[in-house]
């Protein structure tokens, strides 16, 4: 197992290689100029000034390794610098991957993202998860009854309707019309006591509905597929020919072998969470990472957009294979030797 | 399972039945999936020969009429510089099925033969699979953006502004949503293979490519055309979010992801603006899934069984 | 103390806009406001965007600001120099600022012209990429009389002498602050850049990128009773729309900036009572250009939407003045006002729309469609309709590439008046370009505005301050782009006249604004008149604010942050 | 005798042929070892003769059938057919040997192509190979077979599934017939059938070969059926041959004591005087073979030699070959 | 022996007119059609059929454990020491199934939960019938996995089933059956996908334990050959109906159902005179649309005559407890030439 883990993370390394200069260089092939968004009154040689300021005098080539050095080694250091308050070689003139819009670290800015994100995201995810699987079981449990059908359309319903349409409905509904829920999520907001708690939920109610419902119709559908595979499967026949109880039956032996299936499509899921919801964060104003991808590509923000992506890119290939490592885990027929 | 499943047929009078035809009485008994092929027919109907009977320009302004009700005139009603809705949203339509059916084609294409040489040919199995996880690692709406961005002005200028477009659009969604297919058609072909009948082929001398044209791949048919119904649902909503993010056709031409992203801010003043481009969407993609669910059934052998 | 006399002298300057009864300072708990493009910088001079330069303008000042109605009134400065005053020196060459002298920065150290000197220096270092930097074009140097006067000295006459230091987009910086962040080590100073000290009624307490800023008070602010507010929320991101919305239908927010939406849902949102759509015009115009040159794709690169002196390159068809007046007549702006802006714009004839002493008078004809006339031009023209209706002259039709940016209102524009067009014979294909491509400014790119390789464009320009003379020189010959200047250049059109030219090269030699006025107005004329511009729309800034909200006086000329010292709780 | 086929001519000939598996493991995949899936197998098969081969699951009889028509490349040995050496051929030239080897597969489900109706299924071969025939020609070529087989000729465009499993074996026999094949490896046929549709397969088989003139390998672990139908019984285990005698010798002496064992673990109708010998324990991992003799940890005669020395595969002085020290 | 048990003990399970229906999409499938049978103490039952004959579905449905729908009992009762079965609650039937009535199917690779340790899997039944703690529970597992003949029982508790080969996983679940010491134990072709000489380890093992836990035992099984070693009485069965039933010995000896008859003639021997050609039954074996009306052996009969189309005919007794459903009487010659 832990041999196999190795290889597999061997094997990411070209791929995430590969990856980085895909990103890059598709990011900087892009036509845009970090000085378009300017209004028109600043003149053309202060633009070309600004241009040089932002390191874009040097070859692709030279501008590629900088990247990946800063990435990779400069912004690490960095990331632990903060979280240690230790001082690790030359951390004044270290050169960290700078945003164009905001001439700050890009690290910085995601590190400050990442708790909105995290929550609603986040929360959504497990709200998700909380509802699909019960719903899954049942539904597979009783196959074409009414239950099933219901959610089976509900959750056909969920993925059919993109999330920018059902999250305005909501707005329009819950904060325009009936004024219930902020339509515009406080990312300072803090909580302290039981008021502020309770609008934290009112403000997290409407994004994390709409992407629980997004995401829940898919994990549910997996979970119902890979309930009837298993529900007719010998072994069941044999839990009952053994006089378990029905639910016994149902909820041990079928459930765990269905599940394995489905948390590793959780697992896969999770680059999601950091990855954020872009139409979603952008809609409810939660501004998380897929709203700083956002502003970074409406920006020509390149640096940000690079970043962002390749991390990202990181997280995929991580949980690909933590999805991996949990079905060896899960599953003891596996063995990845 | 032994008794239980009586699959063998009676030998007395087989009615004479193709497999597809067994596939389709299969189909024929999922209720779901008949109404969202009949919904789904008939929205592919409208939108083909809709403009034909409803001939109002979807461009045509008239600034006389802005922002009107439903009505007999316009019964979808107007948008705020007096185009009528029911021609934008057929003329959307047109090219919301047309990216949705021609991406998945792509998508399937490449799917297919990646899946398929994958599967296949062992030797190129490990290069095609970690290809294929390089493209499942590719985070896929923000590449997809940029490279709008960066090909769209260059495709424009060769094929014109809507053909251009529609091209972009096409080839990125399929090229960033094949993976799955080859994922599914690769394992497929991997038990395929090991099928004493494509065995049986080799036995006969029967040529590689033959191999794969006649015995693989009409048997990897069903889990493809299961994976392009999905595949059309999941073009159709990144069509429709690209465009909701203002990232997709330019405003003059009209796609219902477009629509709803013009209309999103009239949502309580005229809602029909957001209302009728959403439904079909959602009613599209729907009845897509609805399609998917019922192929799924009718072509998984054991289902087919009882 | 002269101090306090200085102060007493500045919050008179302001008190005709000042709200009731002078309140104390943070009384009025939280303002918040919505800006739905999130600013990523509090420094103005690393990013020359709107929402940066606005929310720095609640935390650092220039020497001097516009008013709402446009005039120049001091901030940091005690008094405006003016020739009368000695402040500005007879020869034109130089110009002296008096300083406030009570003014302490939000660290507690006084502010003096060692500041406004640092800032120059910092915004002309050719390493640092400054944004501004066009604001001291022509500054040849700037010393420290005294701690409290500051002497700027010119390269040549300058009849208008106010832009460096001069309005939000030129405020001072603290050198204490930014000794450290000059050159090419500007970019890095996020700390700086994010929470600069500053002489405002507020300081920053956090600044989210992109997100939210959050402000206090400023402690040593120079007028202990202001502001109003203890804390500011300073909310970006998302779209118009939801700003708009948040402010005049739920009441979330108190202020939204910048809300560009369709009239109708502007009006219908303002019917809901929770708020205000308050509006402010100053120069920004949106236009239709007409190209003077020949656009043909078959002409090589150093031909096509090329200017020549020689004249062979001139446009084959829109070389007619006919045909330009015809296309002018056959738009009706009001209409477009109507749709696409509502009172958050009115129809212009002119480019040069305020302020008012600028603005002529001899063009309103514009503003009435007359597609009888248009039709009549074209006839004269020789352009006569074929069997399509398009018209045609020597078996060429009359048509047109009309391109313009990517956004909503833009492309409905092009629709109604491709429509219009066609009414009087003029086929038109329509183009839009992604705004960041087409203001990108990449000269291997074929879609910038300044290629210009169509025969119509159409986008909004304006010029910032009062003063119209860098912005009507932009028409004179020499600054069509061409591959020579490596596409750069203002005069978009290609236009070129000798007459033109000669009152550009006047108005940059005349001093006093009467004078000054006249000559803008001339040129404005021939303009208009030659039909090189076909003006639309004099847009207008338009924000909104909850009726709770006082002291809003909206500017189009500076920040619309410009007095938030004053705002305050309407009780 | 059985080693060299005595009744006629020797149309098969294996020498030495054996079949490994690499096995990769760690982190850059190396090659770690083999699965010795066939090891080191010779045998005759005479023109017209039926060659039986039984053997438990995993012991490699079918890997050896497909290795012997070439559907695998040996990894060493010989293989002739008709005296040619076809095992090195490549490419076209092992194609145009298809024609003259054919095989009968054991699952009839699987081994047709659910899509293709069984006109085309038994046509394929001809289509490959007979492209002088006409459209018309195969047709009637392929309506022949199916008479040939004992099926309705008008069957030839209905779908596999229509079937029952009896009969779709006997389009599978059509197809392999098609070309007109010396030798037919016939690969657990069936296996997957029932009791009272395996006689009417083995009794079709019996007829073709009578009258055909055919030669079959014969791989079935039903040890009557291949007492029934086979001429010589080749018994293997774990990847070796561990016996190989004339029918009616092995099934009345067998010598291995291997062979005893799996005679006597069969269940019969008749009582039989026979001490029933039950062997202990599970056939190891082809992987991970005992040393010297394979069968070693379960043979009741195992000695100390036994793990030490490889029995060599001997002539007996009846003519039978046997691998085992103690076989006399 | 037998005579001897059935004058002392009344029939453990005795199954009379059992009648099981599948709904399926255009109509419904006859599996079991009137199926009457009895076990004793100690006896086993063996039971003979091709796949579709109903011999397994009928002993799924008399415990309940066909997936319902599809399936349906529709007739018929099934007494376990005089309760009826089929009458039962949920309950009740639950305690029966593992407690009473132990069961082994097929395929033992399918046949156990992949994700449980084989120790859990055989802990279950005792915990929940016999309310053992966990330590007596593995305790009892242990011992029981040692009384199948796996080697180092304790340790191989923590096993997964993959660890297992299929013998052993057989081994594995008919430690699973006898957990609780069922009174009867009902084997669904246990060997057929195991190999001849597996099958034969198991075929002692299940001898073996039955003489020593005096149970019941029902054999399923399409192979002759394995019931003609085990069984004390053999029960044939064609077309969902019980076509004969007899002693082993007898039904060996004089085979009276002309499907039985066929059956033992298209076997080859292992033995004896090798035989020139294999009898062969014309055609398949029938699915029933409806309750059968005639003999449905009848197409395929080479004994057929009118009648037989016309009635199905009734179970009758000819004497020696032999019973057989057949208009037809074979020539009293003693034992048929097979």
């Amino acid at each position: 197992m832990l041999r196999y883990a190795a290889r597999r993370l061997l094997i990411s390394i070209p791929t995430l290689l590969a990856i980085s200069f895909i990103v890059f260089a598709l990011l900087d092939l892009a036509p845009s100029d970090p000085t378009a968004n300017l209004p028109l009154t600043i003149p053309p040689e202060v633009r070309e000034k600004i241009r040089l300021s932002l390191g874009l005098g040097e070859p692709f080539i030279i501008r590629y390794f900088k990247w990946l050095e800063q990435f990779l080694i400069n912004e690490p250091l960095a990331v632990l610098e903060q979280m240690t308050g230790l001082t690790i070689g030359d951390s004044e003139n270290r050169l960290r991957v700078l945003s164009w819009a905001t001439r700050s670290p890009v690290t910085d800015l995601i590190v400050e993202r990442l708790p909105q994100t995290l929550w609603v995201v986040g929360m959504s995810y497990v709200v998700a998860v909380v509802i699909a699987v019960p719903l899954g079981v049942i539904s597979a449990y009783r196959q074409y009854s009414l239950f099933d059908q219901i959610g089976t359309f509900i959750s056909m319903l969920g993925f059919s309707i993109p999330t920018f349409f059902t999250g305005l409905l909501l707005i329009v509904i819950f904060s325009v019309w009936l004024g219930w829920l902020p339509s515009i999520y406080d990312t300072t907001h803090v909580v302290e006591d039981w008021d502020s708690f309770w609008f934290q939920v009112k403000q997290m109610a409407m994004p994390t509905m709409v992407l629980a419902l997004a995401n829940a119709s898919q994990i549910s559908r997996f979970m119902r597929a890979s309930m009837l595979d298993n529900l007719t499967q010998d072994y069941v026949r044999t839990a009952r020919a053994k006089g378990v109880r029905e639910r016994t039956v149902v909820l041990l032996h079928v459930l765990r072998n269905s599940l394995i299936p489905v948390v590793t499509v959780i697992a896969l899921g999770v680059p999601t969470i950091f990855g954020g919801a872009i139409v979603t964060e952008q809609i409810f104003r939660v501004n998380g990472i897929g709203a700083l991808l956002i502003t970074g590509i409406e920006s020509n923000d390149i640096p940000l957009v690079q970043t962002l992506t390749f991390i990202f890119a990181i997280l995929i290939v991580v949980f690909n294979l933590i999805a991996d490592l949990l079905y060896g885990v899960l599953d003891p027929r596996i063995r990845y030797d | 399972m032994t008794d239980a499943t009586a699959s063998a047929p009676v030998a007395a009078a087989p009615a004479h039945r193709s497999l597809w035809a067994d596939v389709w009485r299969q189909f024929r008994a999922h209720r779901g999936a008949m109404i969202g092929a009949g919904v789904f027919g008939f929205i592919l109907l409208a939108v083909i020969f809709g403009p034909m009977l409803w001939t109002i320009d979807p461009g045509e302004t008239n600034l006389r009429a802005r922002n009107q009700p439903m009505s007999w005139a316009h019964p979808f009603g107007t948008d705020n510089v007096g185009r009528d809705m029911l021609a934008q949203v057929l003329a959307g339509g047109r090219v919301s099925l047309a990216v949705g059916i021609t991406a998945m084609a792509v998508s399937m294409l490449i799917g297919a033969a990646i899946g398929v040489l994958a599967g296949y040919f062992r030797r190129l199995d490990g290069p095609l699979m970690r290809l294929t996880e390089l493209f499942l690692a590719l985070p896929i709406l923000p590449l997809l953006l940029v490279a709008i961005l960066l090909f769209r002005d260059t495709l424009r200028a060769n094929f014109g502004p809507e053909a251009g477009v529609f091209l972009l659009i096409v080839l990125i969604i399929g090229i960033t949503s094949w993976m799955q297919t080859a994922r599914i058609v690769r394992g497929e072909v991997q038990t395929l293979k090991e099928r004493e009948f494509v065995l049986a082929a080799q036995s006969i001398g029967t040529k590689e490519g033959r191999v794969i044209t006649r015995h693989i791949l009409p048997n990897v048919l069903s889990p493809i055309m299961v994976s392009a119904t999905i595949g059309i649902a999941a073009a159709i909503i990144t069509e429709s979010t690209l465009s909701f993010l203002g990232l997709g056709f330019p405003p003059d031409f009209p796609t219902w992801g477009r629509l709803l992203f013009d209309g999103k801010d009239f949502m309580t003043r005229s809602p029909g603006r957001v209302i009728w481009p959403g439904l079909f969407i959602s009613l599209t993609v729907l009845s897509v899934n609805f399609i998917g669910d019922g192929l799924r059934d009718a072509m998984d052998p054991r289902i087919r069984g009882r | 103390m002269t101090g306090l006399k200085h102060l007493l002298a500045a919050s008179t300057a302001l008190a005709f806009c000042a709200g009731p009864a002078l309140a104390e300072r943070g009384a009025d708990g939280e303002l918040k406001i919505i800006y739905w493009q999130a600013p990523s910088t509090m420094n103005p001079f690393l990013s020359g965007g709107t929402k940066e330069v606005e929310a720095a303008s609640m935390v650092i000042e220039p020497l001097a600001r516009y008013s709402n109605t446009g005039e120049i009134i001091p901030a940091l400065a005690a008094e405006i120099p003016t020739l009368e005053n000695g402040g500005i020196s007879e020869d034109l060459k130089s110009i002296t600022w008096k300083l406030k002298t009570d003014v302490l920065w939000s660290d507690g150290t006084p502010f003096t012209a060692a500041d406004a000197i640092f800032t120059w220096q910092y915004c002309t270092n050719p390493e640092g990429g400054c944004a501004q930097g066009a604001y001291f074009d022509g500054v040849a140097n700037m010393e420290a009389l005294d701690p409290h006067t500051l002497k700027i000295t010119f390269t040549e006459a300058k009849p208008f002498p106010y832009t460096a230091l001069v309005g939000s987009e030129s405020p001072i910086i603290q050198a204490a602050q930014f000794a450290e962040c000059t050159g090419s080590r500007a970019p890095e100073c996020t700390e700086q850049n994010f929470n600069p000290i500053g002489t405002g009624p507020f300081r920053v307490v956090e600044f989210r990128a992109n997100d939210v800023i959050t402000l206090e008070a400023n402690p040593n602010y120079r007028d202990p009773a202001k502001p109003a507010f203890a804390t500011v929320t300073f909310k970006g991101g998302g779209d118009a729309e939801s700003a708009a919305r948040s402010v005049l239908q739920t009441g979330e927010f108190d202020y939204a900036w910048n809300l560009q939406i369709s009239p109708e849902v502007l009006n219908e949102m303002e019917a809901a009572g929770q708020g205000k759509v308050v509006v402010a015009f100053a120069t920004s115009v949106e236009r239709i250009l007409v190209n003077f040159t020949n656009p043909d794709p078959a002409l090589g690169p150093d031909e096509r939407s090329v200017w020549k002196e020689d004249g062979s390159n001139a446009h084959p068809i829109l070389s007619d003045i006919r045909v330009r007046k015809a296309l002018s007549r056959a738009i009706d702006p009001v209409i477009l006002t109507e749709i696409g802006y509502g009172k958050t714009g009115r129809p212009t004839c002119n480019v040069l729309p305020g302020p008012d002493i600028y603005v002529s008078t001899a063009n309103e004809a514009c503003k009435t469609q007359d597609l009888e006339e248009a039709k009549a031009l074209l006839d004269e023209a020789g352009w006569v309709p074929g069997p399509d209706g398009v018209r045609v002259k020597d078996g060429k039709r009359l048509s047109f590439l009309y391109q313009t940016s990517t956004n909503a209102v833009r492309q409905e524009f092009q629709a109604i008046i491709k429509e219009w067009w066609s009414e009087i014979g003029v086929e038109t294909e329509l183009r839009n370009i992604s705004a960041s491509v087409f203001f990108g400014g990449d000269p291997n790119s074929p879609d910038t505005f300044q290629k210009f390789y169509a025969d119509i464009e159409m986008y909004t320009n304006n010029f910032s301050g009062v003063d119209p003379e860098a912005y009507m020189a932009q028409w004179t010959c020499e600054k069509a782009p061409r591959p020579a200047t490596q596409w750069q250049g203002e005069n978009i059109n290609r236009f070129c006249s000798a007459e033109y030219d000669a009152l550009a090269a006047e108005f940059s030699r005349t001093a006093g604004l009467e004078a000054r006025a006249e000559i803008a107005k001339k040129m404005n004329d021939i303009l208009m008149q030659e039909y090189v511009i076909i003006p639309l729309i004099h847009r207008g800034g338009t924000s909104a604010h909850a009726n709770s909200l006082g002291g809003v006086l909206i500017n189009d000329w500076d920040s619309e942050l410009w007095n938030i010292a004053d705002w305050h709780r309407v009780k | 005798m059985p080693l060299d086929a005595a009744k006629t001519e020797t149309l098969v000939s294996v020498r030495g042929l054996s079949m490994h598996f690499p096995i990769y493991a760690g982190i850059f995949r190396r090659q770690v070892g083999v699965i010795k899936a066939v090891d080191d197998v010779s045998f005759d098969i005479g023109r017209g003769e039926t060659l039986g081969v039984v053997g438990e699951s995993g012991c490699g009889k079918s890997t050896t059938g497909r290795a012997v028509i070439r559907l695998y490349k040996p990894t060493a040995g010989s293989i002739f057919i008709d005296g040619k050496d076809i095992s090195k051929t490549e490419g076209d030239a092992l194609r145009r040997l298809r024609p003259s080897m054919q095989m009968i597969f054991q699952d009839p489900q699987a081994c047709l192509n659910p899509r293709m109706t069984v006109g085309s299924i038994i046509a394929e071969p001809l289509d490959e190979h007979r492209r002088d025939m006409s459209r018309a020609e195969r047709q009637e070529k392929v309506r022949a077979l199916l008479d040939q087989v004992g099926m309705n000729p008008d069957f030839a465009n209905r779908y596999p599934h229509e079937f029952s499993g009896g009969q779709r074996q006997r389009i599978g026999i059509a197809r392999a017939l098609a070309l007109d094949p010396k030798f037919i490896v016939c690969d657990e046929p069936i296996a997957a059938l029932d009791v009272s549709i395996q006689a009417q397969v083995v009794n079709l088989l019996e007829d073709l070969q009578d009258r055909l003139g055919l030669t079959y390998l014969f791989i079935s672990h039903d040890l009557s059926m291949v007492r029934h139908i086979a001429d010589r019984v080749a018994v293997m285990y774990l990847g070796k041959l561990v016996e190989l005698a004339s029918r009616d010798a092995l099934y009345e002496s067998p010598r291995h004591p291997y062979t005893k064992a799996l005679l006597s673990a069969v269940p019969t109708v008749e009582k039989r005087s026979v001490e029933r010998i039950i062997l202990q324990g599970d056939v190891p991992s082809p992987a991970n073979p005992p040393s010297g003799c394979v069968f070693r940890t379960r043979c009741p005669m195992a000695e100390a030699r036994c793990a030490a020395e490889v029995p060599a595969f001997r002539k007996l002085a009846d003519g039978r070959g046997v691998a085992c020290h103690f076989a006399a | 022996m037998t005579d001897q048990r059935e004058a002392a003990s009344p029939p453990v399970l005795d199954v009379r007119n059992l009648e099981t229906v599948f709904r399926v999409r255009d109509g419904q499938v006859h599996a079991v059609n009137g199926v009457s049978f009895s076990v004793r103490e100690g006896e086993l039952l063996g039971v003979v059929g091709e796949s579709g004959s109903g011999k397994s579905v009928t002993m799924m449905s008399l415990m309940g454990l066909l997936p319902s729908p599809p399936a349906m009992v529709t007739g018929g009762e099934v007494l376990f020491e005089g309760r009826d079965v089929l009458k039962m609650t949920k309950q009740e039937m639950r305690a029966l199934r593992g407690g009473d009535i132990g069961f082994v199917f097929q395929d033992p690779m399918t046949s156990l939960n992949p994700v449980f340790t084989v120790g859990f899997q055989i802990m279950e039944p005792l915990r929940v019938h016999l309310g053992l703690s966990k330590a007596r529970a593995r305790e009892r597992a242990a011992e029981l996995l040692a009384l199948v003949g796996i080697p180092s029982p304790g340790a191989r508790l923590d096993d997964y089933p993959h660890q297992f080969s299929g013998g052993m996983r057989q081994r594995v679940m008919i430690a699973i059956a006898l957990a609780c010491d069922p009174k009867v134990l009902i084997a669904d072709e246990p060997t057929t996908a195991l190999d001849v000489t597996i099958q034969a380890q198991i075929l002692d093992l299940v001898q073996k334990l039955r003489t020593e836990l005096g149970m019941a035992v029902i054999w399923i099984t399409h192979d002759l050959g394995v019931v003609a070693g085990i069984a004390d009485r053999v029960m044939v069965m064609y077309g969902g109906q019980v076509a004969e039933q007899a002693p082993v010995a007898e039904l060996f000896a004089r085979p009276q159902h002309p499907y039985t008859r066929a059956l033992m003639q298209t076997l080859p021997d292992l033995g004896g005179a090798r035989k020139e050609r294999l009898l062969t039954i014309a055609g398949q074996p029938p699915i029933l649309r409806a309750p059968p009306s005639s003999c449905p052996f009848a197409p395929r009969c080479a004994h057929v005559h009118a009648k037989c189309r016309e009635a199905n005919p009734p179970v009758l007794d000819r004497g020696a407890r032999h019973e057989v459903a057949c208009w037809w009487t074979p020539p009293q010659e003693g034992r048929d030439a097979a």
